[in-house]
């Protein structure tokens, strides 16, 4: 087992493990937060796939985790209240149930994402990174003024969404969908980067030039790419909006955006469980700095910089060696 | 509606781009010579601010205050360049990204640590608090037309500077080729440090002069750190002329559309709808501006390839 | 002082009224520490601790957390005081989206929320809740008394500007609800913008005979400091977030003369208030602002209710707290069956002392004002 | 005479007011090495770069196998059996060698790229690749990171790519430059085992290599085509060692 398999199954591990002992020693809360960890973990391995893997560094997954949070939202309200969410051509009611609305969150994620990742892609460097940034400041500004769901009040769900044979609001019970859903991402992620497609995403961020020569469009690979970081992205919207029983547009805001990068580089870019640690630090930050002062966001910041000069790679650089090609 | 209504509303969104301007140009700058992204940028501008504020409410002179923002967002600057900045010119963008916005956190919360969570006062000096009549019977405030004014100077001054002298000389040598310029015996990480300081006493200029008009608060940089970015990706990164044109076309899209959107849907939706939708489009609109000048041309108008 | 002996008088007389009672009362107090909003959440924190500072007797625990101003984040934090905290009543939020985000949930978890600052019409109405208690206002009130001063002041065309977000619309809603004139022109701006050249320019191209302006925070000072300097000199109205005690020193000599509607004010005629302001001032160095008074009457609205009643006891508790035995800096203060304020509100106005800039009440704008939801509201 | 493969009618490119490109025509038939020569900035990059699709041409036309492809990107034309190798070798530089190898591979095959099925345990792949690779000669670094093999031996890895993607086909800028002495023999064996796989447009500075192996030689000064002829020919051609040769030694 080389280093970083052994790391990755020390932080399942104890991603797995706490809540179940905070479950066993009556703490709640702590189970929360370990579903916060799962979440902005998951979120954080989608926007890695386009970050980490494709060289695709979008300030604009924010959008794709609030349209997450919004499908949930919509749907849930109108199941709340009874009412339909369309009329024409056919009447869909909503819904709470959850399966539906992560479905409906991954569609909803990939249809935008397809339509801004195809305008995006003709632009480079700093551009597409601004340019991600500017569609995903429309959806906020969109989401701010659009009165139907709540504007910048955002939209409550009273009661968290039902899953077939669980109770939904039992932490523990939540979690465990959770991070089941992390896992099988995980899995998946684990494919995808080695299969064909991870080979030829990997090579297109090295070297798009010599891809091109071999005769493949690096505009569909990056497309591809991006729409699917934007889905997975999308399904952890769903879960956060769920987790919180709430949806608001700061969920789009630029803020976080730069809060998912923060968290796939604290822990490590293109590492299959990068995001999972960082996420996990990051919360762990967030919850015990707060202690200390109200100006608990200077050493954030302190301990932010720290990572970027002298820990390069993340938490998982530190801990090991040189990524392989299908890792 | 009146034609000198618009004509205003044109001065206006004049002026609201030559602020962006004095944002944009250090961020231009500094972008263009060292490749860097500085989302810290919008903290220069604030630290500007609070310097002026201070300053002023200590002595009563505005123009000290000019002075104090100046001093304080280079000083700010080449410390911030010094200490951490020079390490991340090798690093690729993402670094960047996070350092500087950990260099916000700091700021920020550094800021309201040392003068408390209010808003400070700072207002036009006294001099300037008129409203000037212009050709056209246009009833416009002196001040603003003083910031046009200093916008358009620091714009020039810019270019001379780029253009005429021999600091100028070695930030061109240093954008097209660095290691021939340190081959040529420049002091390159000075000139660095030189030109972020620059960059920055620019923010804590706009800062300090759009203070008088605003609230000066922690997080005032943010806004007008993203409105910046617009600017110079529009105007093509790097490229001086074009932050200035990104920013008055910025300034007049956001300002006219701001106006004219509402009513125009007025035209064929009942009047709270056209208000509702007329904003909520307005305030997409510079973003729409921008994606649809990448997508036309994706290093911007005056970017090079 | 007379005051301070009818504080020590009122102390005494509520400590002989302590009746015994099992363990402390858990407060959870979620508001805004960092940011650009902190000062808020400072003033309604410290106008809390001040009242418990006071009632020494009445064994509160208050557990103190940040919310950033964001509603995840708030979400969070009311799941960590109720499930590992274990808090009896949440209070503390400022803005209302945060409210909305927080407030069914723990009401919904049979937790006691009392709202120091933010009262959206959603929880007013229909989402009202028996646990749920404002103490400050129903997000439309001061709007509405803003329009019945129009009425008084014999304003009959009014420009409205607003930020276009829900708490915008509804300030402009509420100001129309009692204002009778015509509307000149009805302009939404963007949340968070710093520039209103071109809003001015269309104030004055308006031929409008009154301004009304919601624009809470940076926004009320940018337009504040802007208006003065273009010029136009119709006359403004607007309710007390932008004229309030934190934000007025750095709007100046913008804000002299301005009018603007409150439920309080410094200068309120009764003992309660005068031994505030002046403990208050005592304590911190800084006159109290009107989230502080917010904060201060919350607490005391507590503290009388635990005097009375154990929270172990729900019902009686809520009893406790609909009955409002507690001297209101504000005055006259008592419950509308939907758990809203029914109160005076006052129009005030930007005056100098000294250096400082502050307020005084000029007029009554409204009388024992309740809110347009009590009707919706099925308690 | 069969149809040339690919074949160049009157191409131009200019850069501003600088002309690159100045009607250029060629062909390559099959089988030959057709070389492509030309002192330093006569256009021989900006043409192959046009072939390529890299860059569009301002008039003029490029068919190959018969199809005019001049509006295609590099990908069709790659796809289509067009395969090329870059003045500075172009490979993936954290992949190792057998990596790179499979990469090509899997570009080749027809359709969207699998995401589900591992590429690297893949035996139609990696078997191909690992056959390319002894070939080549690079079995023993198989497992080395791109990065770090040495420059010729980078070269030869780019080499393979190019040939796992059969191509009907070769376009080669300068293979023979920064490898040494001994690097541009073993080179020069390859290449002229190359053309038996398909031919050859080479662009090269090492005129031994050139002389060599070429079947045909167009020279190229000024963005202009001055000579295209056999390389005896060439040699003797008056305006070739006026423009080119006698502008100094190679």
């Amino acid at each position: 087992m080389n280093r970083e398999t052994l790391a990755n199954t020390v932080i399942l591990a104890a991603l797995a493990g706490i809540p179940v002992l905070a479950h066993l020693g009556g703490e709640p809360f702590v189970i929360t937060l370990a579903t916060r960890i799962a979440i902005l973990g998951l979120a954080g391995v989608g926007l890695n796939l386009a970050l980490g893997h494709g060289g695709l560094v979008s300030f604009g997954h924010a959008a794709f985790f609030g349209v997450g949070g919004y499908a949930m939202g919509v749907l849930a309200s109108h199941a709340q209240a009874w009412t339909p969410l369309a009329t024409w051509p056919v009447e869909i009611p909503g819904t709470n149930l959850m399966p539906v609305i992560w479905l409906t969150a991954i569609l909803a994620a990939g249809l935008l994402s397809l339509v801004i990742a195809a305008l995006s892609l003709r632009t480079r460097g700093v551009y597409f990174i601004m340019i991600t940034l500017a569609f995903a400041q429309m959806a906020y500004y969109f989401a701010i003024s659009w009165p139907a769901y709540g504007g910048e009040d955002g939209l409550s769900i009273y009661v968290r969404n039902r899953f077939p044979g669980l109770n939904t609001l039992d932490p523990i019970q939540f979690f465990a969908v959770c991070f089941t859903l992390l896992c099988l991402t995980l899995a998946l992620m684990s494919r995808i980067t080695g299969s064909r497609f991870g080979l030829l995403l990997q090579a297109t961020r090295q070297n798009p030039a010599r891809v091109e020569a071999l005769g493949v469009q690096t505009y569909r690979i990056r497309l591809f790419a991006f729409v699917l970081s934007a889905m997975v992205t999308g399904l952890a919207g769903a879960l956060y909006a769920d987790l919180n029983r709430f949806v608001s547009p700061s969920m789009m805001s630029w803020q976080m955006s730069g809060e998912l990068i923060v968290i796939v580089i604290l822990g490590g870019v293109g590492r299959a469980l990068g995001p999972v640690a960082g996420a996990g630090l990051y919360v762990l930050l967030e919850n015990q700095l707060g202690g200390i002062s109200d100006h608990w966001q200077i050493f954030l910041g302190a301990v932010l910089l720290w990572v970027v000069l002298f820990a390069r790679g993340g938490v998982l650089g530190m801990l090991c060696d040189r990524r392989s090609a299908d890792g | 509606m009146p034609v000198s209504l618009v004509i205003e509303q044109a001065l206006n969104g004049l002026q609201f781009g030559v602020m962006i301007f004095l944002m944009a140009a250090g961020l231009t700058l500094i972008f263009g010579v060292m490749g860097l992204i500085n989302l810290a940028h919008g903290s220069f501008f604030m630290t500007g601010a609070f310097a002026c504020a201070a300053t002023a409410a200590a002595t009563g002179s505005f123009l000290l205050g000019l002075a104090a923002s100046l001093a304080a967002a280079a000083a700010a600057g080449a410390l911030v360049e010094v200490a951490v900045i020079r390490r991340l010119y090798a690093r690729d963008h993402l670094d960047q990204v996070l350092a500087t916005f950990a260099l916000i956190l700091i700021f920020s919360e550094g800021t309201r640590w040392l003068f408390g969570s209010f808003p400070l006062y700072l207002d036009v000096p006294q001099a300037l608090a008129r409203g000037v009549m212009l050709p056209g019977g246009i009833q416009y405030p002196l001040y603003r037309l003083v910031v046009i004014v200093v916008g358009l100077c620091v714009a020039s001054g810019l270019w001379l500077l780029i253009h005429r002298t021999r600091l100028g000389m070695r930030i061109r040598a240093g954008e097209s080729d660095r290691e021939m310029i340190a081959a040529l015996g420049v002091n390159i990480a000075g000139l660095y440090t030189a030109v972020f300081a620059i960059g920055a006493a620019l923010a804590g200029l706009a800062g300090a002069l759009v203070g008088a008009l605003q609230s000066v608060q922690v997080g005032m940089g943010e806004p007008v750190l993203i409105l910046a970015f617009v600017v110079i990706v529009i105007g093509g990164i790097g490229s001086i002329r074009g932050a200035l044109i990104g920013s008055i076309l910025v300034g007049l899209t956001d300002t006219l559309g701001r106006f004219l959107l509402p009513s125009a849907f007025g035209l064929f939706l009942d009047p709270s709808a056209a208000t509702a939708f007329g904003s909520a489009l307005a305030s997409m609109l510079i973003y729409i501006l921008m994606a649809v000048v990448l997508i036309f041309r994706p290093n911007g108008l005056f970017g090079v390839a | 002082m007379p005051t301070t002996k009818t504080l020590l008088a009122a102390l005494l007389s509520c400590t002989l009224a302590v009746p015994a009672l099992a363990g402390p009362l858990k407060v959870g107090m979620i508001t805004t520490l960092s940011g650009g909003g902190a000062g808020l959440g400072t003033d309604v924190r410290d106008g809390f601790l001040l009242a418990l500072k006071q009632a020494p007797d009445i064994d509160i625990e208050v557990v103190i957390e940040d919310d950033q101003q964001k509603p995840d984040i708030a979400v969070q934090l009311a799941d960590k005081m109720i499930q590992s905290d274990k808090v009896d009543v949440l209070t503390g939020i400022i803005w209302s989206n945060l409210a909305m985000a927080v407030i069914p949930a723990a009401t919904a978890q049979g937790k006691f929320y009392l709202s120091p600052n933010a009262g959206p019409s959603a929880l007013a109405g229909k989402g009202c809740h028996p646990l749920y208690f404002n103490v400050a206002w129903q997000n439309d009130n001061l709007h509405e008394a803003a329009g019945a001063y129009a009425n008084d002041a014999g304003y009959t065309n009014s420009f409205l500007l607003a930020p276009n977000y829900p708490a915008g619309q509804d300030a402009l809603t509420g100001y129309k609800r009692m204002y009778q004139g015509d509307i000149a022109e009805e302009v939404f701006t963007q949340l968070g913008q710093t520039d209103y050249a071109a809003e001015i320019a269309q104030i004055r191209a308006s031929g409008a005979d009154s301004v009304y302006f919601f624009l809470p925070g940076g926004m009320g000072i940018s337009f504040l400091k802007q208006y003065a300097g273009s010029g136009v000199d119709i006359p403004v109205i607007g309710p007390a977030f932008s004229f309030d005690q934190g934000i007025l020193q750095a709007v100046g000599e913008a804000a002299l003369g301005v009018k603007n509607t409150s439920q309080w004010s410094k200068d309120l005629d009764n003992p309660a208030n005068q031994a505030f302001v002046e403990s208050f001032q005592a304590e911190y160095g800084r006159l109290p602002s009107l989230y502080a008074s917010q904060g201060f009457d919350t607490a005391n609205l507590l503290i009388s209710a635990a005097k009375t009643a154990d929270v172990t006891d729900p019902d009686a508790f809520q009893a406790a707290l609909e009955a409002a035995d507690f001297d209101s800096v504000r005055g006259n203060f008592r419950f509308a069956s939907n758990h809203h304020p029914i109160q005076d509100i006052y129009v005030r106005e930007v005056i100098r002392e000294g250096d400082i800039y502050t307020n005084r009440i000029v007029a009554t704008a409204l009388t024992d004002h309740s809110d347009a939801y009590v009707a919706e509201c099925e308690m | 005479m069969d149809d040339p493969l690919l074949s160049v009618h009157d191409l131009s490119r200019s850069f501003g007011a600088f002309l690159a490109c100045d009607r250029v025509s060629l062909d390559l038939r099959a089988g030959e090495i057709h070389a492509l020569i030309g002192p330093n900035g006569a256009g021989k990059s900006t043409l192959i770069k046009q072939i390529a699709g890299e860059l569009a041409p301002d008039s003029g036309s490029i068919r190959f196998l018969g199809r005019d492809v001049t509006r295609l990107g590099t990908a069709r034309r790659a796809r289509m059996g067009l395969a090329r190798t870059f003045q500075v070798s172009s490979v993936v530089p954290e992949f190792t060698v057998r990596e790179n190898l499979v990469l090509a591979l899997a570009s080749g095959q027809a359709g969207f790229p699998g995401v589900w099925s591992r590429a690297m345990t893949d035996s139609a792949l990696t078997d191909g690749a690992d056959a390319v690779v002894a070939r080549l000669g690079l079995a023993h670094r198989s497992g080395i990171v791109a990065s770090e093999l040495a420059h010729a031996e980078r070269r030869k890895v780019e080499i393979a790519m190019v040939l796992a993607q059969r191509p009907k086909a070769f376009l080669l800028d300068e293979p023979m430059a920064g490898i040494g002495t001994e690097g541009s023999a073993e080179m020069t064996d390859l290449l002229a085992d190359l053309r038996h796989e398909a031919p050859v447009l080479l662009v090269e500075h090492d005129m031994d290599a050139v002389f060599r192996l070429a079947d045909r030689i167009t020279v190229l000064v000024s963005g202009r085509v001055i000579a295209s002829d056999t390389p005896e020919r060439i040699r003797a051609n008056a305006d070739v060692r006026r423009a080119y040769l006698g502008d100094g030694p190679h």
